[in-house]
């Protein structure tokens, strides 16, 4: 178990490294969809078998093909990637990776106080969690189902695409510089 | 008879509130018929209060008559009370029965003015303050008439308001007369801290009963009332509101610029004589005040040109005798001078108005002259009254006050030669200026045409007031002359007699005689000098002394640059209040801070993320050290 | 019940007058007038109906009270109470809400139903700050009359109007916060002790607290009454408001809003925190003297009428501070005096000065001049109040002016001296509005109509009071004789104090004094009456 | 059998989110930065499931199906708002996007 847990948590490190240093946006999706997948099988070795199959169900699978998605259907080309090659300066690494550094440090000490303690390493079966889920956490559970509603609602009213959504202010200076074109 | 009392000083008032408000829409008859009217009632109704009190005197030779209480707190408790006493009794009479002749001429002085109807609202006023002030019962009333008469004083001299210059005159006077006012008032807030009432009998009464005589608190107090006398009587240093304060018509240079209101301060320190007499220093300060005003403005008054300034200036100087009066202890005497002085002083503003109203307005007196013959009326009531002034041996009213004050400078047991020297020079200098002017005016060639003449009510007035200037004296003779002395007699039921230096009662003739040659050598002196050897007078005139004294003696120049620049000045520098600017900072400096907090606001998601992961980074780091 | 329905009739009114004013101007004039008058009626007929002259009493007496629970939680009471002080506030506050509604009838012509709302919601609030006895409720009442006039201010303002409102609200708004923070640490406090959590006043008036509570309590308290009244460091939103607002609006802040600091500390600063409060009067005194001086040196400097009159009220402020922390009968019945003196006055010179500018549109004084000739009885009336303002004697400011220099001197010789030269400093500045507005000669040719029917009775009822106040205090001075007493307990027990052993506070006023002539005893007898003084020299 | 300890899991999740933040951090794409967002998401999710693993209660799972909606639907909205922008603006360059700026 230790050893699959080990190698995976390796798979997810290297594939999430390689999401975040990709210059195409579908490659990076491929690694992390890998990713993904890795991270699902430590659940499994953690013992949350449920929990394993929804990652691969539904973030591996539903989320990043709704990104794939919206990667083709934005269409990016050539010049995206010559633009990202722009955007992405290797100066730009600097600081982000100084203070991840220190944050990893300092994480792994207020780990370490952590003593291991014996536990038992039974799975929670799918069952004491839908259980879990619609006794104690049922309000949550509403909630939650709200927020996707709000979600698809807000995705549905913006991916209309018919009226530009706009904030007043811009569509002034829009109209604006319209008026302006026009008198010249 | 008695109870009507408080009519005197109500009846002007309500001819004031009448004429306040229904003024502008009254026809100029009924304005005079009120305004004369009510203060000639009010004279009325005091020389019956005056027969009625003198014939059967009520118990204490005084009487008090209570209107309401005032204010009552905590045992202090003043009331709108009067107290008629000798005293008061003749100032009352010398209010209302020259402010009655004055109204009368003004009636016709003013005729023309479009002002008729304010001009006597003011002057109705100025009477039943006036009034208000002599008989009040405590010092508190007795302040709303010092400061009433002021305020009335203020408004007559601005009476042609649409003259800066007279705007500007009486600002002055009024601010004057309140620095001297604010002394007072502080003396009487020491009252009501010491005695915890403002009852002026029983003050005195304290005083003498519980100070003891000479101490530093009697000496304070007695200062601090001083120092309103001086503002209201023009004496040194607060004389110099009086010649400006000429700016008003002339009827109010008479009545309050010379016969009343600027003798409110000899009446004060009568009135309190008890505190003066215990305190001799303030008392001697009193006299030595008076010696060096009626010299000052003696000298000045010499060399002025305006009528007006002239008599001003010897208004002052007159006061200065009645302070020197009250300082050497001849408490009746000043008061006999203020009673002499208003009739005669009166006269000359009224007949100064009436020459300068017959020549154009013209105040210049050397542009006068030759009026003799033009003016017989007002030539001989001027005459009359100018005698009075220089104190003309035995015929005059003004001879038998002033000279035995001169004497009592001297033989007062708290006089001094000193004293008597320069009251002998007063005198003599008194009758070189006031010679110079009859010459100036009456004499001589005509320079101006003469416009108007004076009509009936102005000649009746004058003519009265002549009477009274010259008849006036004989109700005091000095000892060499039979010591027939009711008036005193009259007034030692409230003032205590003068006390002689035993020694030198012999001399008292000899002294009059020397005083009596003074004045006719000064009366010569004028005619040599200003009638028919004008040449030394028109050198004279470019000397640096006289340009000196024409400017008062430099007081005026002196306090302009020692308090009025400065206040101007510092009021000038701090317009825009620096304490604004604190909080013109505090303002600053939180939208300085607000501008950096901005600068922070980049838009930028990836900026606020690597904020928030510095915040963590701290948050982190603080809670791994800790 | 009476109490509560005065400020509600002046709620509903208001609300009715912004209703009425959709429609018809006219008709929101009346409703507010109408609604005032009633109040007056009411307040008139309790004051008659109670006779004026009420026994001395140790403990404090109340005419009329009413107690209804508002947020029981929080020990939070809607309680109101009469007494003689607040008595003859309210009825000045109501007698001015006339005035200011008069005044503005040809004023205002925008919104005028919004603006008759906002005024009736400002009296409203300065008469439950008055009458409320409650602190949740006097600091609900004290916010209440706030926000209204910003609206005031920065709507119907003239030019400068915003900057002005602004700044009035955050001052006004800092301060009451620090008052607002003192209450409830005095709440909590006092509930700590006693176990009972209440905001009322007569509970939280016993309160114990140790000398530095009660000091940092009271400095709370004192600030938001002091930035109020003004006194002089935090005075500068005053001009300013006062400049910028409308005539109503200025009459308004001049005449209550001001007042309303005053009350605090007579109501509030003082009882509750009886040792601070003398601990600080000395000091309180000073800057009391500095505001007379200070407030007249820059309204002489000043060339707009409105902010001349503005800083005449730091003037006439520093008087009442003076007279407050002095501490006896004398310097206290002259602050009620002064106060009501000083609302009539300066609300008069706010209404003159709003009249010119309605008919010349200008406040510039230099622009002005020989406006006598046109407009007499506009002038004469200005003549009174100036009058007034330089504490002409038969006036109302005389009275209060001398009763509080009068008890001050008691206190402090020196002090007093300094500010009495405010009498002269106000002489220069009143007759300077005379000087440049009315004398003089004509700038222009104004062609300007005198005072109408309507401003008439306005300035008559005005004169009448004034000069009511100056010839017959006593009505006055009858009506807050006992809360004026009940106020001087608290300076009582300071003497007590004195005598015990705290020598430090005499060394203090020594040094004020350069001419000391108190002896200490004396001093310490500021309180007793005349008969006991005299008797306590007799024995010296 | 040997049990995955409790500190690795911790260690990993840690790791992962910290990369998803570097990738917020550094990328100006905004794709990549919501990418990046749900590895962090994810990561999060993570540490939650450990803890479950390790204490044997199913309330560190319910936590993760939570923020998976929460996911779901962030994801659908800030797609929906990429596309937006992308049609306005055309970039995803989110510094060039600050109109927020204070």
């Amino acid at each position: 178990m230790l050893t699959i847990f080990y190698l995976s948590a390796v798979v997810a490190v290297v594939s999430t490294m390689m999401v975040i240093t990709r210059k195409e946006a579908v490659h990076a999706l491929l690694y992390l969809i890998v990713s993904l997948l890795a991270i699902s099988i430590i659940f499994f070795a953690l013992g949350a078998p449920f929990i394993a199959a929804l990652e691969v169900i539904i973030y591996a699978g539903a989320i990043m093909v709704l990104f794939i998605f919206v990667v083709m259907m934005l269409n990016l080309g050539r010049e995206s990637i010559q633009q990202e090659r722009q955007l992405l300066k290797p100066r730009m690494w600097f600081g982000p990776v100084i203070l991840t550094l220190i944050l990893i440090v300092e994480f792994i000490i207020l780990f370490s106080k952590i003593r291991g303690q014996n536990y038992h390493a039974l799975s929670i079966s799918p069952k004491v969690v839908g259980v879990s889920l619609f006794s104690t956490y049922l309000l949550g559970v509403e909630l939650s189902a709200m927020l996707l509603m709000a979600g698809i609602v807000g995705a549905y009213y913006l991916g209309k695409g018919k009226k530009r959504i706009m904030h007043r202010y811009l569509a002034n200076t829009g109209s604006d510089s319209k008026a302006k074109g026009e008198t010249k | 008879m008695l109870n009507l009392l408080w009519l005197i000083p109500a009846l002007p008032f309500l001819g004031f509130l009448l004429l306040a408000v229904f003024g502008g829409r009254m026809n100029k008859t009924g304005v005079a018929f009120l305004g004369v009217g009510s203060v000639g009632i009010s004279a009325l109704l005091t020389i019956l209060i005056g027969i009625d009190f003198i014939s059967s005197p009520p118990d204490g030779y005084s009487f008090n008559q209570t209107l309401w209480v005032w204010m009552n707190i905590a045992g202090f408790k003043p009331g709108i009370a009067f107290h008629l006493d000798s005293l008061s009794l003749i100032f009352t009479f010398a209010i209302s029965f020259v402010g009655f002749l004055i109204h009368i001429y003004s009636a016709e002085f003013m005729i023309d003015d479009e002002g008729y109807s304010r001009f006597f609202a003011y002057m109705n006023l100025f009477v039943a303050l006036m009034i208000t002030l002599v008989l009040a019962d405590n010092f508190l009333l007795l302040y709303l008439g010092w400061e009433g008469v002021g305020l009335c004083s203020y408004l007559l001299i601005g009476f042609w308001y649409k003259e800066p210059a007279n705007v500007y005159a009486a600002n002055k006077a009024f601010i004057v007369t309140r620095i001297g006012d604010t002394s007072m008032a502080i003396g009487l807030f020491l009252l009501v801290l010491h005695f915890n009432t403002l009852d002026i009998q029983n003050i005195l009464q304290s005083v003498s009963t519980q100070w003891v005589r000479g101490s530093s608190l009697a000496v304070l107090t007695a200062f601090l009332l001083l120092g309103g006398a001086l503002g209201k009587s023009a004496q040194l240093p607060l004389q110099t509101w009086l010649p400006d304060a000429m700016a008003g018509p002339s009827p109010v240079s008479a009545l309050i610029h010379a016969a009343t209101m600027v003798t409110a301060g000899v009446y004060l320190i009568a009135r309190t004589h008890t505190l003066f007499d215990f305190a001799p220093i303030a008392q001697n300060a009193v006299a030595t005040i008076g010696a060096l005003t009626l010299l000052i403005a003696g000298f000045s008054a010499l060399t002025q040109t305006d009528i007006k300034k002239v008599l001003a200036y010897s208004t002052i100087s007159q006061i200065g005798y009645m302070f020197l009066a009250l300082g050497v202890g001849a408490w009746a005497l000043g008061i006999f001078h203020f009673m002499i002085h208003a009739f005669f002083k009166a006269l000359l503003f009224l007949a100064a108005g009436a020459v300068i109203n017959a020549l154009h307005h013209e105040h210049n007196m050397f542009k006068m002259g030759g009026l003799r013959k033009e003016l017989p009326v007002v030539y001989w009531t001027f005459l009359i009254a100018s005698a009075s002034l220089a104190a003309f041996p035995l015929i005059t009213a003004g001879f038998y006050s002033k000279d035995e004050i001169i004497w009592y400078s001297w033989a007062s047991n708290i006089g001094s030669p000193w004293l008597w020297l320069i009251s002998l020079i007063g005198a003599f200098i008194t009758s070189v200026y006031t010679f110079r002017m009859v010459f100036a005016i009456f004499f001589g060639e005509q320079k101006t045409p003469v416009s108007q003449k004076p009509g009936k009510r102005i000649k009746i007035t004058l003519i009265v007031l002549a009477a009274l200037s010259v008849l006036g004296g004989f109700v005091e003779l000095p000892e060499t002359m039979g010591g027939f002395a009711p008036f005193t007699h009259f007034l030692h039921h409230t003032l205590p007699a003068v006390a002689l230096r035993s020694e030198e009662s012999g001399i008292e003739l000899l002294f009059q005689i020397i005083t009596a040659v003074l004045t006719l050598a000064g009366i010569y002196l004028a005619y040599q000098f200003y009638f028919k050897n004008v040449k030394f007078t028109e050198r004279f005139k470019q000397t640096g002394l006289s340009k000196f004294l024409f400017s008062g003696c430099g007081f005026d120049w002196l306090y302009d640059r020692a308090f009025m620049y400065p206040a101007i000045f510092f009021a000038r520098i701090n317009r825009n209040d620096f304490i604004d600017n604190i909080y013109t900072f505090i303002t600053w400096l939180s939208t300085a801070l607000n501008g950096m907090l901005i600068k922070t606001q980049t838009g930028r998601i990836r900026w606020y993320a690597t904020v928030i992961t510095m915040g963590a980074v701290i948050t982190l780091t603080i809670v791994l050290v800790s | 019940m009476i109490l509560a329905w005065l400020i509600i009739i002046m709620m509903i009114g208001g609300l009715l007058a912004w209703l009425a004013g959709k429609w018809n101007v006219l008709m929101c004039r009346w409703i507010a007038l109408i609604t005032l008058i009633i109040d007056f009626i009411i307040i008139i007929a309790i004051w008659v109906s109670n006779p004026g002259n009420i026994e001395i009493s140790q403990k404090p007496e109340w005419l009329i009270e009413f107690t209804t629970s508002w947020i029981p939680q929080f020990g939070i009471d809607f309680h109101l109470a009469l007494d003689g002080l607040n008595l003859i506030l309210v009825s000045l506050t109501i007698f001015l809400g006339i005035i200011s509604v008069i005044t503005s009838w040809t004023e205002i012509t925008e919104h005028a139903g919004f603006f008759h709302f906002n005024i009736l919601w400002i009296l409203a609030g300065i008469t439950g700050v008055f009458l409320s006895l409650d602190l949740f409720l006097f600091y609900f009442f004290w916010e209440v009359m706030l926000i209204p006039m910003y609206f005031l201010i920065g709507i119907w303002g003239h030019e400068n109007r915003v900057y002005a409102a602004f700044k009035f609200l955050i001052f006004t708004q800092a301060s009451g916060l620090l008052m607002f923070l003192s209450i409830l640490a005095l709440y909590f406090i006092h509930g700590k002790a006693t176990g009972v959590y209440t905001f009322d006043y007569l509970q939280l008036l016993g309160t114990s607290l140790s000398t530095s509570e009660s000091f940092i309590l009271m400095c709370g308290f004192l600030i938001a009454f002091l930035v109020k009244l003004p006194a002089v460091p935090f005075h500068p939103w005053l001009p300013d408001a006062h400049t910028e607002a409308p005539t109503a609006g200025s009459v308004i802040l001049a005449g209550l809003l001001l007042k309303t600091g005053a009350y605090g500390i007579l109501r509030y600063a003082l009882p509750l925190f009886p040792q601070s409060a003398i601990a600080v009067s000395p000091y309180a005194m000073v800057f009391g003297a500095i505001g007379i001086l200070y407030g007249a040196k820059l309204a002489f400097a000043q060339t707009d009428f409105k902010r001349l009159v503005a800083y005449t009220s730091v003037s006439h402020m520093g008087f009442i501070l003076l007279g407050t922390f002095a501490g006896n009968a004398l310097a206290l019945q002259g602050v009620v005096v002064q106060m009501l003196a000083h609302g009539i006055s300066t609300g008069a010179l706010f209404v003159i000065a709003g009249s010119i500018q309605e008919r010349i549109h200008t406040r510039d004084m230099t622009q002005m001049g020989g406006l006598w000739q046109e407009v007499p009885g506009m002038a004469g009336a200005g003549l009174l109040f100036s009058l007034a303002s330089l504490g002409l004697p038969g006036l109302g400011n005389f009275v209060a002016e001398f009763l509080i220099l009068a008890g001050s001197y008691q206190v402090s010789i020196g002090l007093t001296i300094f500010a009495a030269s405010g009498l002269i400093a106000s002489t220069l500045y009143s007759l300077m509005i005379m000087q440049k507005v009315f004398y003089g000669k004509k700038k222009k040719v104004w062609n300007i109509k005198d005072l109408g029917v309507r401003e008439m009775i306005m300035m008559g009822a005005m004169i009448v009071v004034i000069v009511w106040l100056g010839v017959f205090p006593q009505t006055f001075l009858n009506t807050a004789r006992s809360s004026v007493n009940n106020i001087l307990q608290h300076f009582t027990s300071r003497n007590t104090k004195v005598e015990t052993g705290s020598v430090d506070k005499n060394n203090l006023f020594q040094k004020i004094n350069f001419i000391n002539m108190i002896d200490e005893k004396r001093s310490n007898s500021m309180i007793l009456t005349g008969h006991e003084k005299i008797i306590l020299r007799r024995e010296h | 059998m040997t049990f995955v300890p409790f500190e690795s899991g911790l260690i990993l999740a840690a790791v992962l989110f910290l990369l998803g933040l570097i990738g917020v951090l550094v990328r100006r794409n905004i794709i990549f930065m919501l990418l990046s967002t749900e590895i962090m998401l994810n990561a999060s999710g993570l540490a939650f499931v450990t803890a479950s693993a390790r204490w044997m209660q199913p309330e560190g799972q319910v936590m993760f199906i939570f923020i998976l909606a929460m996911a779901a639907a962030e994801v659908s909205v800030g797609l929906a708002l990429i596309m937006q922008i992308y049609h306005q603006f055309k970039t995803l360059d989110t510094d060039t996007l600050n109109n927020m700026k204070g």
